[in-house]
């Protein structure tokens, strides 16, 4: 049990969070929100150099061998600064899924795309009444001598516009909602009969509506074996979630240190409103939603390892819930805290409320968690 | 003790609902049923029928254009007014600058501006907030500077709502500047158009443009707009911050909103099954409803209460209806979330006319429910904060 | 609309209000504890003469014809005084049901045997795994010539060791939780076959629990038609839920008075502690909760009159569920706010908290009616 | 950063818990898993049995019969303390004045006390709070003047736990009446069959006497019962309280708690289902322990850091854990009412002996639920209320 950092953690760390300091404060973000797919390229490529974009793959497929400690560092600090190139649609799900689906040949051809900084990936898995069950995938993938044709509609896909790549999640048998029979399917995202149509979410990241007409995928790019799939989904959805845990960390962190900041120097009836008893004590309360937020992150991310996908699942419901809490409270508070500038556009913290209100929805927003953590015996056996 | 609606009172719910079912434009019921706002032109439109009705002010007094009603009546004219849903009037004119003018103002500003506001032929705004001053309404610092018959106005306003409709502007100055805080405040109707006037939106966390800044530099305000005596605007402000009671609680609108969710939850399907049948969600959803039975209750209270008030005096009370009030209507904007699920996400602006340019990511319908979360959280800052609430229950209730 | 009383309403408030402020304050009462039977007889002649025990029956029945809104007034000042007189067993219970379940030659033997204080009623009808259903009687009534014989258990009935009398709820007919197949039977508490054993409650009200083996009840003694009790028991419950919430309401704003009192003088770090703006704040809190529970009191007290079952059955169910809420944080804040000495013995802010906890845990507490609520579409159509 | 147990921390936990279940007398943890308080005599048992294992003062140094453990080794012994669950050694030896005599007490208190205070063979009790003062500890009155070799004690301590069974007391009492609040304080042992003592139990609110008012009426006290220097009593007792970290949060004893409410929700049935099958209360359930997993976490995180903090000074942190473990214990104790349902009610006094002199009304378990939950309002307030932590928290951490 050692909750420092080791030596090569603590410089990832410093590095990071160096990047995110000069590179990426509210006003520089304003300008990289203004490229081409919504984010600068040029963020992207110094994310390549610092080897983050190679983080979390094995040393044998080109990477740095990095684990859910490293990715909690690196989302950390991508949650202060609002980051919002697609690391996580890129490296996070799509690298998962070459991770623990692709066979070696197709781990040696990807990974070092995303590794370099070349490729976008996303991950085109939720239909539209999938809500947040991950086995909900009718769009079908039919086999077509070596290959498959894929036909069906992906909705809310992230960073979906810009990718150049999709993994997409096809049913090669059974109903809409079985757990077998679905597979992945790596895809160019300019293949004939893939269309498109990107837009903004409310935190300025992209998605994407993508269907599929006869869409066809070579052999080489189906992942693992078709029909198994899920339990690669679920492993990549369980890292995944810690992964944004502690996004939200971070951005709660910095939310809440900005807050504590303008009740220092914020005068009303003749006063610094930070000397109000009230003000203070609700901004403890703040303080102790982030701790416990960041204590359930840590747990979550020493759970994103665990082989038994059941005990998995608990720790990321767990996680879900006290996340969704933290984030509500102290996103509503940072708000309320600063009062009518609070809800301005030009104040960071309604960016870090909206990112990680959209946090808490991914995935099934704190609520849902309780009732699938509960359904599964909760955490404590009788 | 008699706690239900006298036949009388009944009667007159069912003629308001009758004439809002039979006049209120469809496409105006449509926009406020998908959460969207009324455009200037809604309001507009609306505002003139129900004037031509004669009910454009109905608290206002008889001989100003009021209907004359008990103070029952005009609550249950608002809360059809909400359940409609049809827009509410503009509060600056008919809640605000208006009850100052014809309660302080002379018959000359009566007979200039009060139809004007019935009909809305004139937008006001309102001109109170200072950027810095806050909930700390007193500490306001732009001046009006006696010039002949004109004030010289300077300084600066902000929260100004829908300010970029406004024809006309009501405003605190301050005319002594070597008064006390509270002292040597006037108040000044300026009209929007005057040279030196700058109107600044502010773009709000939900993406809209609601409120505004206003600057106002070397303004020539005629000194026949100042309503009252020069230095004892504070008197006519507390007037108006105390008027608004029985509507702050939006018991009614709040109703209309869970009507609305419980709607679209029977509709929206996970998977096969609709959301509705999630026996968390309802129990979420009857948790809300409780609390705004109660506080519909709390509201009947304070509204029945009324006749034994000395008139124009705040009800202390009236501060839980605006805490416990602006609580539940957060707390739906919250639940409307988990309706939406994971197509909360997609943000669409809210353009003028209120159409899209591009087909919705998922359902339409769940378009404005992350940004209405958002930008809810103002109801518990605007108005005086639920802090500031709470204070003013401590003191003037408990005496803490 | 109209929520002044009229002036037999403000003479029965008045008149209540002496008689709790003259005899019933937190010293005397200690004695009347130490009664035979846990109360003061004394006081229950005050009852009787003041006419609080006539109030709700009818006039043609030898009472004062008083509603919901007169019980109301009466539970809301005995909740201040904290009485622990069996008001409620006899004359919000057992009246309740002899008024919508008795005839009228059995009115005319009982009503004035409570209505004169000579008699105490109570009324024995939960079992042990009832919980909260009121069609869970397991207790066998079984037909004898003209008359029935009671067989079975009953438990946690309220001043079961001191009553004269009691009205059992046992079954005709039908299984244990069938809504139809239940009778109402009056027994002398003191027949051969009925045994009882008495305790004290965490509120210092008393309840036996009563077993009965063989009791004859003569045809005179059968209230209604057996079988078809359920809807009269669930009247009275609904009643009893609203009298109850009054009773609240009492306790509740007197606990707070109580508090805020103590804020005004009690000293700490040299000032009194009614002057620090978190302790202010959350005797506002406190404050919006108990007047939030008088508000949903006047509802209940209008909907108890309410003939539909359904719409009745709604309307106790959102009142409990507010004065669950309510009690809550008001009795435990009161606690929290007097510090040490509010977990005394001697103090009476934690005999209210122990009472209108008792009150919140009876016939369901406030989720248990969240739930049941929910289940009947809430309060709005949708 | 590795967030598991090492194999060497897994196989000192599992040597614990093995001589826990084969040592523990399992009468006295049968009372624990019912919720009664474990009496004197079962304190003594217990606390023997481990002070021959070498456990009854883990955590002292060693050469006054500490164990050697690493912090996260203590942390394992607490939590399994908890879980077994076994009673936890009186505090107000092992954990209050045993480390203020090791670390500031001469060689012959050193020699006399503590290892009584190991084998239980002193009953400590403590004697800082005082009527009237609360949270403001160094408002205290009791004052001590030296008459030659003997201090006279005069005043009066309140909330001394337990104190019935009291050998000796440690107290705070005033020196210096001239010097300000927190200096002219001196800390002093007294033994509590001195003549001029009084001590009168003061009945809680669930019924029971655990806490006691101590009466000092012209007590004349050895000097030599002083502990360390006169008028520096202060910082020994900011010493004393600021030692009481790692097991302020009980995280342990709450997850026992949960333990048993499921075992128990298993059993008991509304009509023929169990109420474990009540979704609403399995899903609060789940509420508690997600918050406690994360608790665990923070503990765990304040005890690693442990070795990197400087001996003796309280790490800020410590307050989450008393603010969030209260929270938790409380919210357990009112879940419990709800597995109790209607058999909440019945009152029934826990005697000296643990037993009940009448049978039962409805289930024996259900009988201490009410006043736990009464009872453990206390664990808000005593030991600093949560207001008092959040003060701190604010000022030691945030800056305000």
């Amino acid at each position: 049990m050692d909750f420092d950092l080791n030596e090569e953690q603590r410089m990832l760390k410093d590095s990071v969070d160096r990047l995110i300091a000069d590179k990426y404060d509210f006003e520089q973000r304003k300008a990289y929100l203004k490229g081409e797919n919504g984010y600068s390229t040029d963020i992207w490529s110094q994310f390549a150099e610092l080897g983050l974009l190679a983080l979390p793959f094995a040393e044998a497929d080109g990477g740095f061998g990095g684990g859910p400690v490293e990715t909690m560092i690196v989302m950390e600090s991508f949650g202060r600064g609002l980051v919002v190139e697609p690391y996580f649609a890129t490296v996070v799900l799509s690298g998962g899924l070459l991770r623990h689906a692709a066979s070696a040949a197709q781990r040696a051809t990807f990974v070092p795309m995303i590794a370099g900084g070349e490729k976008i990936f996303a991950f085109a898995h939720g239909e539209r009444l999938a809500r947040y069950n991950l086995a909900h995938v009718e769009t079908k993938a039919t086999k077509d001598g070596d290959g498959y044709v894929l036909n069906g509609e992906k909705s809310l896909v992230l960073n979906g516009d810009s990718a150049d790549f999709l993994i997409v999640s096809a049913r090669v048998s059974g109903a809409t909602r079985d757990r077998s029979g679905i597979g992945l399917f790596l895809i160019d995202a300019k293949a004939p009969g893939v269309t498109r149509r990107g837009y903004s979410n409310q935190d300025a990241t992209r998605s994407a509506e993508v269907s599929f007409a006869d869409v066809k995928v070579e052999a080489a790019h189906v992942l693992g074996q078709p029909g198994d799939a899920i339990d690669a989904i679920e492993r990549v959805t369980d890292e995944a979630i810690a992964a944004l845990c502690a996004e939200a960390v971070g951005g709660m962190a910095e939310s809440h240190r900005q807050t504590v900041e303008y009740l220092k120097t914020r005068k009303q009836f003749g006063v610094t409103i930070g000397s109000f008893q009230a003000l203070q004590h609700r901004a403890v309360e703040m303080f102790v939603m982030v701790e416990q937020a960041r204590s359930i992150t840590m747990y979550a991310t020493m759970m994103a390892a665990e082989i038994d996908a059941r005990e998995r699942a608990r720790a990321m419901s767990a996680a879900k819930v006290q996340i969704g809490k933290s984030v509500r409270f102290v996103g509503q508070q940072s708000v309320q805290l600063h009062g009518g500038v609070g809800v301005t556009y030009e104040l960071a913290v309604g960016h870090y409320f909206k990112r990680n209100t959209m946090i808490d929805m991914m995935y099934g927003d704190g609520d849902h968690h309780l009732t699938r953590l509960s359904n599964m015996g909760g955490l404590i056996a009788a | 003790m008699d706690l239900s609606f006298t036949p009388e009172e009944n009667a007159f719910r069912d003629e308001v609902r009758t004439f809002f079912k039979e006049n209120l434009p469809q496409d105006i019921r449509d926009k406020l049923v998908s959460g969207l706002h009324p455009s200037k032109d809604d309001l507009v439109r609306w505002t003139r029928i129900l004037n031509k009705k004669g009910w454009a002010v109905p608290h206002w007094p008889v001989q100003y254009g009021g209907a004359g009603w008990t103070p029952v009546q005009q609550y249950i004219f608002l809360e059809e007014q909400m359940l409609a849903p049809s827009p509410q009037m503009l509060a600056f004119g008919t809640s605000m600058v208006g009850p100052v003018i014809y309660t302080f103002g002379n018959e000359e500003q009566k007979k200039k501006y009060l139809p004007a506001i019935a009909n809305l032929d004139t937008w006001w705004s309102q001109g109170f907030s200072e950027p810095g001053a806050g909930s700390d309404l007193a500490g306001l610092k732009t001046t009006a500077r006696k010039d002949g018959d004109f004030y010289i106005v300077n300084g600066q306003k902000t929260w100004t709502t829908l300010g970029q409709h406004g024809d006309m502007i009501f405003t605190l100055v301050r005319t002594d500047p070597a008064a006390k805080k509270q002292q040597g405040i006037s108040f000044l109707l300026i009209d929007m158009k005057t040279s030196g006037i700058t109107v600044r939106p502010i773009q709000t966390i939900d993406g809209g443009f609601e409120v505004n800044e206003v600057f106002f530099d070397d303004v020539r305000v005629p000194a026949e707009n100042l309503v009252g005596e020069e230095n004892k605007g504070w008197d006519y402000a507390k007037f108006l911050l105390g008027n608004e009671r029985v509507g702050i609680a939006r018991v009614g609108a709040s109703k209309e909103r869970i009507r609305r969710l419980k709607q679209l939850a029977a509709e929206e399907r996970d998977g096969d099954t609709p959301l509705i049948e999630n026996p968390r969600f309802r129990e979420k959803l009857a948790a809300i409803e409780v609390e705004l039975k109660a506080l519909e209750m709390t509201q009947l209270r304070v509204v029945a209460a009324e006749r034994n008030r000395e008139k124009g005096k705040p009800d202390p009370a009236s501060s839980i209806l605006k805490i416990k009030g602006s609580e539940i209507q957060q707390a739906i904007t919250e639940l409307a979330l988990e309706v939406a699920g994971p197509y909360v996400a997609p943000f669409r602006a809210e353009s003028e006319d209120h159409g899209w340019n591009e087909p919705p990511a998922g359902p339409e319908w769940a378009s404005p429910f992350a940004p209405t979360y958002f930008n809810y959280r103002k109801v518990s800052i605007y108005g005086g904060s639920n802090e500031i609430q709470k204070n003013i229950i401590a003191k003037a209730i408990l005496g803490l």
